[in-house]
C-alpha cells in the first residue's frame, strides 16, 4: 500500500498537480499579504474568489474572450474589496463582519445574480467551452528538461502568474514608494498620516490589490480548474489562504512556501484516497492538519531559534 | 443623561441601517419580482404579523420558530463575545458546535439514565469535549504564538472531518439511506415547550439564563475581569500581576464549552437523531451576534433575535413570493454591512454631540453666573 | 530685524472643538504667532495643547473657527493640507514606524525615485544625512527606528518636518523624553532655526526650559485661552497661577530619611541587549526602607533595563536582585507584586493602564484577586466601588465618575490612575520610573508628595527619572548610571550641584570602586 | 363552493400541490427532475404547483420542518411533495399531526409506511449501478474504442461515503465484477458535491497513475471536474449521473460522455398521478421503481449507441432484461448492516 502510494507521489504529474493546486491558493494568499501589510484582515477573500470566478465565466462567455473574462474577474474583485474598504474605512463597519457578509454574498449571492442574468441555476452549466479556457503555455527551453520539463511546463498562463506575482508582490512592498506606505500605514498609520501619506487612499490600494489577487485566483478556479462555475466551488480555499498569509508571517515569499505546503498536502490527499481502506473523512482532514502541524512547527522552531540565538549570546559573553 | 440622549441616536442610526440595506435588498427585489411589494411585506412583517383573507394577526408559530432559531446562536454568540474578549480571534466555534452535538447525541443514544439527568450529563459532556477542543488553539497561541485565527479556522475542518468520520463508520444508523445515528433515547431530549414544528424547547430558556450567568462572568467576577484586562491590553494585565496565559486559555476553554452547549441543546432539543454533515453555521452566526453585540453578553439576545427575524422574513419571502431564496444572502449582507457601520451617519452624531455639549456649557455658565450673584 | 515683528504667520480665531466624546477640548480660543519666533503654548495636561496643534496641523477638524496662514484664510482637511503651507509637527508621542529606517521614515510620503517608480534608497540616506548635518540633527539613517534610542527618535521626528519644507514648526513636549544634554542640544538647535527664520510653537510643562527659550507664550486652561505675554515680562510664578489657577510650591518639602533594613538588594547585574550592546555591567546596590534611591544618568545608559530586570520584562545574563531576601530576577510579575513590589511604568500608556477599561477597572487590576474584594465567586462590588471612590478621591483624579473610560482622561490624570494604583497597595518596594514624565505641575507635585510620604512611612523607593531637578530633589541618596555602570553613589543627595552630577552623568568623572561600594550596605 | 365541487368532480380534478425542496433547482439532478414533471403536469393542466426552495445546509435543516408544518397547517394542498433521505424523520412528525393530508415523499426507502397518509416513492439507484459496472468493465478493455486502453481499470467519484451514493456504487461494483472479475474499480470521495476542483484532481490521479479510462461521477456538480479531468487528458470517458448529461453538457464534454445512469424523478411523479386518476393509490405505502417501472434507467441513444461496440450493448441489454425478470438481484447499500460494499470496495480498489 505504502509503496503503491510512493509511487504515485514520484511522478512528475504529481508535482505538478501541487502547483496546480497551489496557485489558486497563492493568488488569495497573496492578497491576503497585502491587504495585512496595510493593516486590513481580508477575511472576504473566499466570497471575492466566488464571485469573481462567476464573473469571469459570465464576461467570457458574453465575449468570448477568456481574457475579457480574467480582466473581469479581477475587476470585480477589485469593486468588490473596494466595497469592503468602503463600509470598513469609511463606515467603520468592522472589517470581519464586512468580509462575512461578502462571503454570504459568494455563497447565496451567486446563486441569485447567476439567475438574474442568465436564468440559470446553480451553476453556468455549457456557458464555459474548452475554446475560452484560461490556456496552458509550454514553457520553450524548459519544457525539453527531462523530469522538471514535466514539473514546470504546460501549466495554464495563470499559473506562472500567480508565481510571478509572488516576487512582484515582494518589489512592491519593499522596494516602491507605494509599498513603503503600505507597510507604514499596517504598522503606525498617524505616523504615515503625519506626513502626509493618506492612510484612507493606501489602505483603499492595498484592499484593491487584494480584491484584484482574489480575482485572479476565481477566475483560475472557474475559467481554468473547473470549465466553467458552480455554487461552493471554492470551497474554502480563501480560508486556507489566510491561514497561508499567517504561517508565511505575512511575508510574499513566506505565504508561497505555505501555500505550497497546502498543495502538496492537498496533493497527497487525492493519491491517498486512492489506496485501499483509507477513510475518505479522515484523508480529506490532512490538508488541515497539516497546516496546523506547519503552522505548529514554524512557531515552535521560531522559539527555539530565538531561545538558541539568547543561549548561544550568553554563552558568548561568558 | 447625555448617555440617554446618545441612547435615542443609536436607535434611530440602527433604524436608518436597517432601512439603507432594506433599501438595496429592495433593489433587488425590484429587479427580480414581479410582486415587489408583497415580496417586502413578507420580509418586514411576516415573520410575526400572519395576514390571511386581509386580516392580519400575530404569527405565534412564526414567533416561537424566531425564538427556537435563537437558541444555538444566543449560545455562539455568548461563546464568542467570550473568546473575544479576551482579544482572541478564534472562530473554531463552528467546529465545536458540530462535535458537540455529536458528543451529546452518542451520549444521549448509549448512556441509559434518568430523564432529566441523561440530557443534562449529555450537555455536560459536550461541554467538556469542547473546552478540550478549544485547548488547541488556545495553547497553540499561548505556548508557541501561533495565530488563533488559523487554527481555528483549520481546526473546524479537522472537527467535521473526525465527526463525520466517526458517524459514517462507527456510529450511523445503517437503516437509514442518509447517515444518520440511531434515535437518542427520550430521557436524554430537551422538551418542547410548546407543540409544532418551531421546536421551541427548554434550550431557549437555558439559552436565556446562560445570558445573565454568561454576563455575571464577564462583569461580576474576577476571571470574567481578567479576561476583559487581558483583551484590552495584554502588557498591561501582565504587568497587574495576571496571569496571562492561564487566563485566555481559560476565556477560550469557556467559550468552547458555551459552543458545546449550544450544539449539544440544538441537537438534542430540535432533532432526534444525529444527522449533521457538514458545519452547520452557527459559529459563523456566533461572530456576526457578538460583533453586534459589541461582546456585551446582555446584548446577545437582542442580536440573536435580529438574526433569527431577518432569516425568518426572508424565507417567508422565498417561500410565499417569487424572490429566490438566495436573496436572502444579499439582504443579509447589505444589512450586516450597515448595521455595524459605525460612522453610518457619524456627521448627524456629531451634530447632536456638539448640540448637547453645548447645552451643558451653557448650563454650567449659567450656574456659575447664578452662584456669583 | 528685516522681518516685521507683527506679521502674524498663524492664526487660529475663536478655535472650538468638540470631540465625538463629548469633551469640549477648545472652547474660542484664540491663538497667533510672529513669524520668526518661538512660542510657547502651556497648560495643564487637558487644556487642549495639543488638540489645537493638531487642528492647526489638519489632523483633527475643528467644529468651529478658522484658520489664518501668511494671511490667507485656510483650510486644512489633512496634515497634506498643512504640510503645503510649510507647517510641520512633531507630536507628542512619536508617530514613527518602528521597522522602517531611519531614512525610511524620514522620506515617508515623499519617497526619492529612480527609473520612475523605484524606491531610491541611496538617495533617502544622502537626503537623511544631508539635513542631519545641515541641522546639526546626527542620526544613523540606515537603523530600523525600533533599535534607536528615544533621543534619536526625537530627532528624526524635527527632521521628517524640516525635510518637508516646515517654517512653521509645531514641537508638542518635545523635551519630555529626552536628557538634560540633549535638551540644551535641541535648544541651540531652535535658536538656530529661529535666527534662520523658522517659527516655532513649542509645547512644555517645563517652566524653566519655556522661560530659556521662547519669546512669547499663550497658556491655555480648561480648554481656554488665559492670554498671551511676553516670556520676559512675566515670572514663573505667574505663569504657574495662569495654568493652574494657584500658586505652586515647587519644592518638595521632607525631613531627613531614616534608612533601615536593606529591601531591594541588587548584585552584579549583567545584560547584553539584542544588538550586542553591553547595557548593565556589573550593577550592584541596595534600596533600604524608609529611604528614597534615586537612579540619574542620561537616557540610554541601563536604566530602562535595569527596571526591566526588577519587573520581569527582561532577564539579565548573570546577577541577582532579591526582595527581602527573595529572588526577583526569576520570578513571574504576579509573583514579584505579592513581595510586594509597585511600579510605576514609565511607558504607562502600554503597561499602566487598560485604556478601554474604566477608571474603577484600572485601579483594581493588582487587587482584584483580594478576599476583601470578592464574595465567594463574585465580586464584592460595593468594597470595589468604595476602593476606587477613596483612591480617586485621595489622587484627585479629574473625571465624572468611577465609570468613566480612562481614555477620555488627560495624561496627567491618567497618570494619576496608575499612581493611586501603585502607590496604594501598601508596597514594600516601589519601583518609579519617570513618574511625572509629561505631566502638568499640579500632578507632579502631589506625586512627588506622595512618594516622599510613602517613603517616610517605611516603604523604600527607587526613583528613576531623566529629569535631573526630580532625582536630585526627591532622592535621599542618589547613583549615577553611565555606560550600564554605576558611576557614583551620593549617600546625601542635599550637598549635590547640577554641574557635578553633570560630569559623571556624562562619563567625565567616575568615583572610586570603594566609594560606589558603599550603595551596597553588606552586613 | 358546492356546485363548484360537483362541476369538478365530473372532470378529472386539477390537484394543487406544493413541492418542498430541501435544497435548490438547478442540480441538474432530482430535484430538477421532479421540477420537470411538476411542470409537465402543470401544463397539461392536470395540477396547479408551486415550488418552496428551503435550502439544502445544516443550517437550513431548521426550515425544513418548519416549511413541512406551515404547508400542512395551511390545508391548501391536495398533496405535498418531498424528497430525499433527509426528509423522513421530519416527515413522519408533521404527518402523523395532520393525517388528512396527503405527502409524497421521492428518492427515500426509509419512509417504509409509517403513515396511511404518505406514499413513498424510491428508486433502485443500485440496479441502475449495475448496468454500468456491466457497461464500463465491458468497454475499458475495448482498446478498439478511441481513449480506451488495455488495463481493466474503470473509476467512481462519490460525492462521500454514506450509503445513498454506496447504493450506487455497490451496483457498480457487483456488475463490474460479474462481467470481467479482473476489472478493478478506483473508488474516490470528494467529500463534497460542489468542489469541482478537487474531484478533477482525484479523476486526474485515477487516470495517470491507475489507467482508470472510464469515471462514474456520482458527486452532484463535483461530478463535472471529473469529466473535465477526462476531457483534458483525452484518455478517458466519463458517465453521468441523475439526469442524462449528454444533454446537459457542452458539446465537448458530452462527447466523452459514455451515457448517463438516470433517476427519474419527474417521470415518477407523473406516473404517481396516473395511477391516482386510474383509481389505483399506494397511501402508506412504499414503492420502489426499479428498470421496469421507468424509475431508473441508462441512457442509450447518442454515444451508447454510437460508441460502444455491439457486444457490449448487447451485455448491458442483457443485464437488463435479468435484472427486470428477476434473475439478477442487486444487493443494496441501504440499510444494509454489514456493510457489504465496503469490503467489496476495498477488494477491488486497484
Ligand atoms: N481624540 C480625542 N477624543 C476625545 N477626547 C480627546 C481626544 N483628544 C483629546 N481629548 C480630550 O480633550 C481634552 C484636551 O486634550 P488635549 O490633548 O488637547 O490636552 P493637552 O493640553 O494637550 O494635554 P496634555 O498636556 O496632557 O497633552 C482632554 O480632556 C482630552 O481628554
Ligand atoms: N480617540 C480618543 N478617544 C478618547 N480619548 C482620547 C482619544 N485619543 C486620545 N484621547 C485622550 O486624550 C488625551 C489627550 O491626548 P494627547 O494625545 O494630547 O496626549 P496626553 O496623553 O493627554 O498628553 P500628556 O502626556 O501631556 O498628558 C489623552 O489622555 C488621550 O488618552
Ligand atoms: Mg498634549
Ligand atoms: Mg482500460
Amino acid at each position: 500500500m505504502w509503496d503503491q502510494l510512493l509511487s504515485t507521489i514520484l511522478k512528475e504529474e504529481f508535482l505538478f498537480s501541487v502547483i496546480r493546486i497551489t496557485a489558486p491558493i497563492l493568488f488569495a494568499a497573496l492578497g491576503a499579504v497585502v491587504a495585512s501589510k496595510a493593516g486590513v484582515t481580508n477575511i472576504g477573500l473566499e466570497g471575492i474568489m466566488m464571485i469573481s470566478a462567476l464573473f469571469g465565466v459570465l464576461f467570457s462567455y458574453w465575449t468570448q474572450s477568456w481574457l475579457v473574462g480574467v480582466l473581469g474577474a479581477m475587476i470585480v474583485g477589485i469593486l468588490l474589496a473596494l466595497m469592503m474598504g468602503f463600509f470598513a474605512l469609511k463606515l467603520k463597519t468592522d472589517i470581519i463582519l464586512a468580509g462575512i457578509a461578502v462571503n454570504m454574498m459568494g455563497a447565496g449571492g451567486t446563486i441569485f445574480l447567476l439567475y438574474m442574468f442568465t436564468g440559470m441555476r446553480g451553476n453556468t452549466g455549457s456557458l464555459m467551452s474548452p475554446n475560452i479556457l484560461i490556456p496552458t503555455v509550454n514553457i520553450p527551453l524548459i519544457k525539453d528538461i527531462p523530469i522538471l520539463g514535466d514539473i514546470l511546463s504546460g501549466h495554464a498562463i495563470l499559473t506562472y502568474l500567480a508565481f510571478l506575482f509572488v516576487w512582484l508582490m515582494w518589489i512592491l512592498l519593499y522596494r516602491t514608494p507605494l509599498g513603503l506606505n503600505i507597510r507604514a500605514v499596517g504598522e503606525n498609520a498617524n505616523a504615515a498620516s503625519s506626513v502626509g501619506v493618506s492612510v484612507l487612499k493606501i489602505k483603499y490600494i492595498a484592499l484593491a490589490l487584494s480584491g484584484a489577487l482574489a480575482g485572479f485566483g476565481g477566475a483560475f478556479m472557474s475559467m481554468y480548474y473547473s470549465q466553467g462555475w458552480n455554487s461552493g466551488m471554492v470551497a474554502g480555499r480563501g480560508f486556507i489562504a489566510l491561514a497561508a498569509q499567517a504561517m508565511g508571517r505575512g511575508e510574499p515569499v513566506g505565504a508561497m512556501f505555505s501555500s505550497l505546503l497546502f498543495g502538496l498536502a492537498q496533493a497527497l490527499r487525492t493519491k491517498v484516497s486512492g489506496l485501499q481502506g483509507v477513510s475518505s473523512y479522515l484523508v480529506s482532514s490532512i490538508p488541515y492538519v497539516v497546516t496546523i502541524l506547519g503552522l505548529v512547527i514554524y512557531a515552535a522552531s521560531t522559539i527555539k531559534r530565538v531561545k538558541k540565538a539568547r543561549a548561544e549570546h550568553s554563552k558568548a559573553k561568558a | 443623561m447625555k448617555d440617554k440622549r446618545m441612547l435615542g441616536f443609536e436607535l434611530v442610526r440602527g433604524a436608518a441601517a436597517i432601512l439603507l440595506a432594506l433599501a438595496v435588498g429592495t433593489i433587488f427585489i425590484f429587479l427580480s419580482s414581479d410582486e415587489p411589494f408583497t415580496a417586502l411585506r413578507y420580509l418586514l412583517i411576516g415573520p410575526l404579523i400572519s395576514i390571511k383573507g386581509g386580516l392580519a394577526s400575530f404569527n405565534t408559530q412564526g414567533f416561537y420558530t424566531i425564538l427556537a432559531a435563537m437558541i444555538p446562536t444566543i449560545f455562539t454568540g455568548l461563546a464568542v463575545c467570550v473568546m473575544f474578549s479576551s482579544n482572541q480571534f478564534n472562530l473554531a466555534g463552528e467546529g465545536v458546535v458540530l462535535t458537540g452535538g455529536f458528543v451529546a447525541a452518542l451520549a444521549g443514544i448509549y448512556l441509559h439514565m434518568n430523564s432529566g439527568l441523561h440530557a443534562v450529563v449529555c450537555i455536560l459532556i459536550a461541554a467538556v469535549i469542547g473546552g478540550i477542543i478549544m485547548l488547541v488553539p488556545a495553547l497553540l497561541k499561548v505556548k508557541l504564538g501561533a495565530s488563533e485565527m488559523v487554527t481555528s479556522l483549520m481546526l473546524n475542518y479537522v472537527c467535521m472531518y473526525i465527526v463525520l468520520h466517526y458517524l459514517n463508520f462507527v456510529f450511523a444508523d445503517r437503516s437509514k439511506g442518509s447517515t444518520q445515528t440511531f434515535p437518542f433515547a427520550e430521557t436524554a431530549r430537551i422538551g418542547s415547550l410548546v407543540p409544532g414544528g418551531s421546536k421551541l424547547s427548554w434550550g431557549f430558556v437555558a439559552a436565556l439564563v446562560f445570558v445573565v450567568i454568561v454576563a455575571l462572568f464577564m462583569y461580576r467576577t474576577r476571571w470574567g475581569y481578567a479576561i476583559r484586562m487581558i483583551g484590552i491590553n495584554e502588557s498591561f494585565s501582565k504587568y497587574s500581576g495576571m496571569k496571562v496565559g492561564g487566563t485566555i486559555v481559560l476565556s477560550q476553554v469557556i467559550g468552547g464549552m458555551l459552543a458545546g452547549i449550544g450544539g449539544s441543546v440544538e441537537v438534542l432539543g430540535r432533532y432526534s437523531t444525529f444527522l449533521w454533515k457538514e458545519l452547520p453555521g452557527y459559529g459563523w452566526t456566533g461572530v456576526t451576534i457578538a460583533i453586534l453585540a459589541k461582546n456585551n453578553p446582555l446584548l446577545v439576545p437582542l442580536a440573536a433575535f435580529f438574526i433569527a427575524y431577518l432569516n425568518k422574513g426572508c424565507q417567508l419571502m422565498a417561500t410565499y413570493c417569487d424572490v429566490p431564496s438566495e436573496m436572502i444572502d444579499i439582504i443579509q449582507a447589505a444589512i450586516f454591512l450597515f448595521f455595524a457601520a459605525e460612522q453610518f451617519l457619524a456627521g448627524y452624531r456629531q451634530k447632536i454631540v456638539v448640540k448637547n455639549t453645548r447645552a451643558d456649557l451653557a448650563k454650567v455658565a449659567a450656574g456659575a453666573e447664578g452662584g456669583a450673584e | 530685524m528685516e522681518h516685521n515683528q507683527n506679521d502674524l504667520v498663524v492664526q487660529m480665531k475663536g478655535i472650538t472643538k468638540v470631540y465625538p466624546n463629548g469633551i469640549a477640548a477648545n472652547q474660542g480660543v484664540d491663538f497667533s504667532v510672529r513669524r520668526g519666533e518661538i512660542h510657547a503654548l502651556m497648560g495643564e495636561n487637558g487644556a487642549g495643547k495639543s488638540t489645537l496643534m493638531k487642528i492647526l496641523f489638519g489632523l483633527e477638524q475643528p467644529t468651529e473657527g478658522e484658520i489664518i496662514v501668511n494671511g490667507a484664510k485656510a483650510s486644512f482637511g489633512s496634515p497634506t493640507a498643512a504640510i503645503a503651507h510649510g507647517i510641520g509637527m512633531v507630536h507628542q508621542h512619536f508617530m514613527l514606524v518602528p521597522s522602517l529606517t531611519v531614512a525610511e521614515n524620514i522620506v515617508l510620503g515623499m519617497v526619492p525615485k529612480k527609473s520612475g517608480m523605484f524606491i531610491d534608497f541611496k538617495k533617502a540616506i544622502e537626503l537623511t544625512n544631508e539635513y542631519a548635518e545641515k541641522f546639526n540633527l546626527a542620526v544613523n539613517p540606515v537603523a530600523k527606528v525600533a533599535d534607536i534610542p528615544v533621543g534619536m527618535k526625537q530627532k528624526v521626528e524635527i527632521l521628517k518636518a524640516l525635510i518637508r519644507g516646515a517654517k512653521i514648526l509645531i514641537l508638542d513636549e518635545p523635551t519630555a523624553v529626552l536628557t538634560t544634554q540633549e535638551t540644551a542640544e535641541l535648544f541651540r538647535e531652535l535658536v538656530h532655526l529661529k535666527e534662520q527664520g523658522y517659527t516655532i510653537i513649542f509645547i512644555s510643562h517645563k517652566l524653566n526650559e519655556i522661560k530659556q527659550i521662547t519669546d512669547r507664550m499663550t497658556i491655555m486652561r480648561g480648554g481656554k485661552s488665559m492670554g498671551v505675554y511676553e516670556t520676559a515680562s512675566i515670572t514663573e510664578q505667574e505663569i504657574s497661577s495662569l495654568m493652574v489657577g494657584r500658586d505652586v510650591i515647587l519644592d518638595v518639602q521632607k525631613d531627613t530619611a531614616v534608612p533601615t533594613d536593606v529591601v531591594l538588594r541588587v548584585r552584579n547585574l549583567q545584560y547584553t541587549n539584542e544588538w550586542n550592546k553591553k547595557m548593565l555591567d556589573g550593577v550592584s546596590f541596595d534600596v533600604r526602607k524608609g529611604e528614597i534611591l534615586g537612579v540619574a544618568g542620561v537616557e540610554g545608559n541601563g536604566q530602562r533595563e535595569l527596571v526591566d530586570m526588577l519587573f520581569d520584562l527582561r532577564e539579565p545574563d548573570s546577577g541577582t536582585a532579591a526582595v527581602n531576601g527573595k529572588d526577583v530576577i526569576h520570578a513571574s510579575q504576579a509573583k514579584i507584586r505579592k513581595l510586594g513590589v509597585s511600579l510605576v511604568p514609565e511607558d504607562r500608556m502600554t503597561y499602566g493602564i487598560a485604556d478601554a477599561a474604566t477608571i474603577e477597572e484600572n485601579i483594581i487590576s493588582d487587587r482584584f484577586n483580594e478576599k476583601r474584594f470578592n464574595n465567594g465567586p463574585l465580586f464584592n462590588m460595593k468594597a470595589i466601588h468604595e476602593e476606587s471612590d477613596r483612591l480617586i478621591k485621595d489622587y484627585t483624579v479629574l473625571c465624572k465618575s468611577r465609570k468613566q473610560k480612562v481614555k477620555m482622561l488627560s495624561g496627567g490624570n491618567i497618570q494619576k490612575v496608575v499612581v493611586a494604583r501603585e502607590f496604594s497597595s501598601d508596597p514594600t518596594l516601589i519601583i518609579a520610573d519617570q513618574p511625572t514624565r509629561g505631566i502638568d505641575v499640579g500632578a507632579t507635585e502631589f506625586i512627588r508628595k506622595k512618594l516622599v510620604d510613602l517613603s517616610r512611612a517605611g516603604t523604600a523607593v527607587l526613583l528613576v527619572s531623566a529629569d535631573l531637578n526630580e532625582v536630585m530633589e526627591l532622592s535621599d541618596s542618589l547613583i549615577v548610571l553611565y555606560g550600564g555602570k554605576i558611576a557614583a553613589y551620593f549617600e546625601d543627595t542635599s550637598q549635590l550641584d547640577d554641574v557635578m552630577m553633570g560630569e559623571y552623568m556624562l562619563g567625565l568623572k567616575k568615583q572610586s570602586a570603594e566609594e560606589i561600594g558603599r550603595v551596597c550596605h553588606e552586613g | 363552493a358546492s356546485t363548484d365541487a360537483t362541476a369538478a368532480a365530473g372532470d378529472k380534478k386539477v390537484y394543487n400541490v406544493v413541492s418542498l425542496v430541501n435544497g435548490n433547482l438547478g442540480d441538474k439532478s432530482f430535484f430538477d427532475s421532479a421540477e420537470a414533471g411538476l411542470k409537465a403536469l402543470q401544463d397539461a393542466g392536470r395540477i396547479t404547483y408551486k415550488t418552496i426552495e428551503m435550502g439544502g445546509t445544516d443550517e437550513d435543516q431548521p426550515k425544513w420542518l418548519e416549511t413541512l408544518y406551515e404547508v400542512a397547517e395551511a390545508g391548501e394542498y391536495d398533496l405535498i411533495i418531498c424528497g430525499t433521505y433527509q426528509m423522513p424523520d421530519y416527515l413522519k412528525e408533521v404527518a402523523t399531526a395532520y393525517p388528512d393530508q396527503k405527502f409524497l415523499i421521492y428518492d427515500d426507502t426509509s419512509y417504509v409506511g409509517a403513515n396511511a397518509n404518505v406514499v413513498n416513492i424510491s428508486y433502485k439507484q443500485n440496479d441502475m449501478g449495475y448496468l454500468i459496472g456491466v457497461y464500463a468493465a465491458a468497454m475499458t478493455s475495448e482498446t478498439s474504442v478511441q481513449n480506451m486502453n488495455a488495463e481493466k481499470v474503470v473509476g467512481f467519484v462519490g460525492g462521500g461515503d454514506f450509503p445513498v451514493i454506496n447504493d450506487f456504487l455497490i451496483g457498480f461494483l457487483e456488475g463490474a465484477k460479474a462481467t470481467d472479475p479482473e476489472v478493478k474499480v478506483d473508488t474516490r470521495y470528494v467529500g463534497s458535491f460542489v468542489d469541482t476542483a478537487t474531484a478533477k484532481e482525484m479523476a486526474l490521479s485515477m487516470i495517470n497513475d491507475n489507467k482508470a479510462d472510464i469515471i462514474w461521477g456520482v458527486a452532484g456538480l463535483s461530478g463535472n471536474g471529473a469529466a473535465e479531468a477526462a476531457l483534458e487528458t483525452g484518455k478517458a470517458w466519463f458517465i453521468g449521473v441523475d439526469s442524462d448529461q449528454e444533454q446537459t453538457f457542452g458539446p465537448e464534454l458530452a462527447g466523452i460522455t459514455l451515457t448517463s445512469g438516470l433517476k427519474n424523478v419527474g417521470t415518477s411523479i407523473i406516473w404517481i398521478f396516473d395511477e391516482w386518476d386510474a383509481g389505483r393509490t399506494y397511501w402508506g405505502q412504499l414503492v420502489n421503481l426499479g428498470l421496469t417501472e421507468g424509475g431508473v434507467g441508462i441512457v442509450t441513444d447518442k454515444n451508447f449507441a454510437n460508441v460502444a461496440p455491439k457486444a457490449v450493448q448487447d451485455k448491458v441489454l442483457a443485464a437488463e432484461a435479468a435484472i427486470k425478470d428477476g434473475t439478477i438481484v442487486v444487493p443494496t447499500a441501504i440499510g444494509d448492516d454489514t456493510n457489504a460494499v465496503v469490503a467489496l470496495r476495498d477488494a477491488m480498489q486497484p
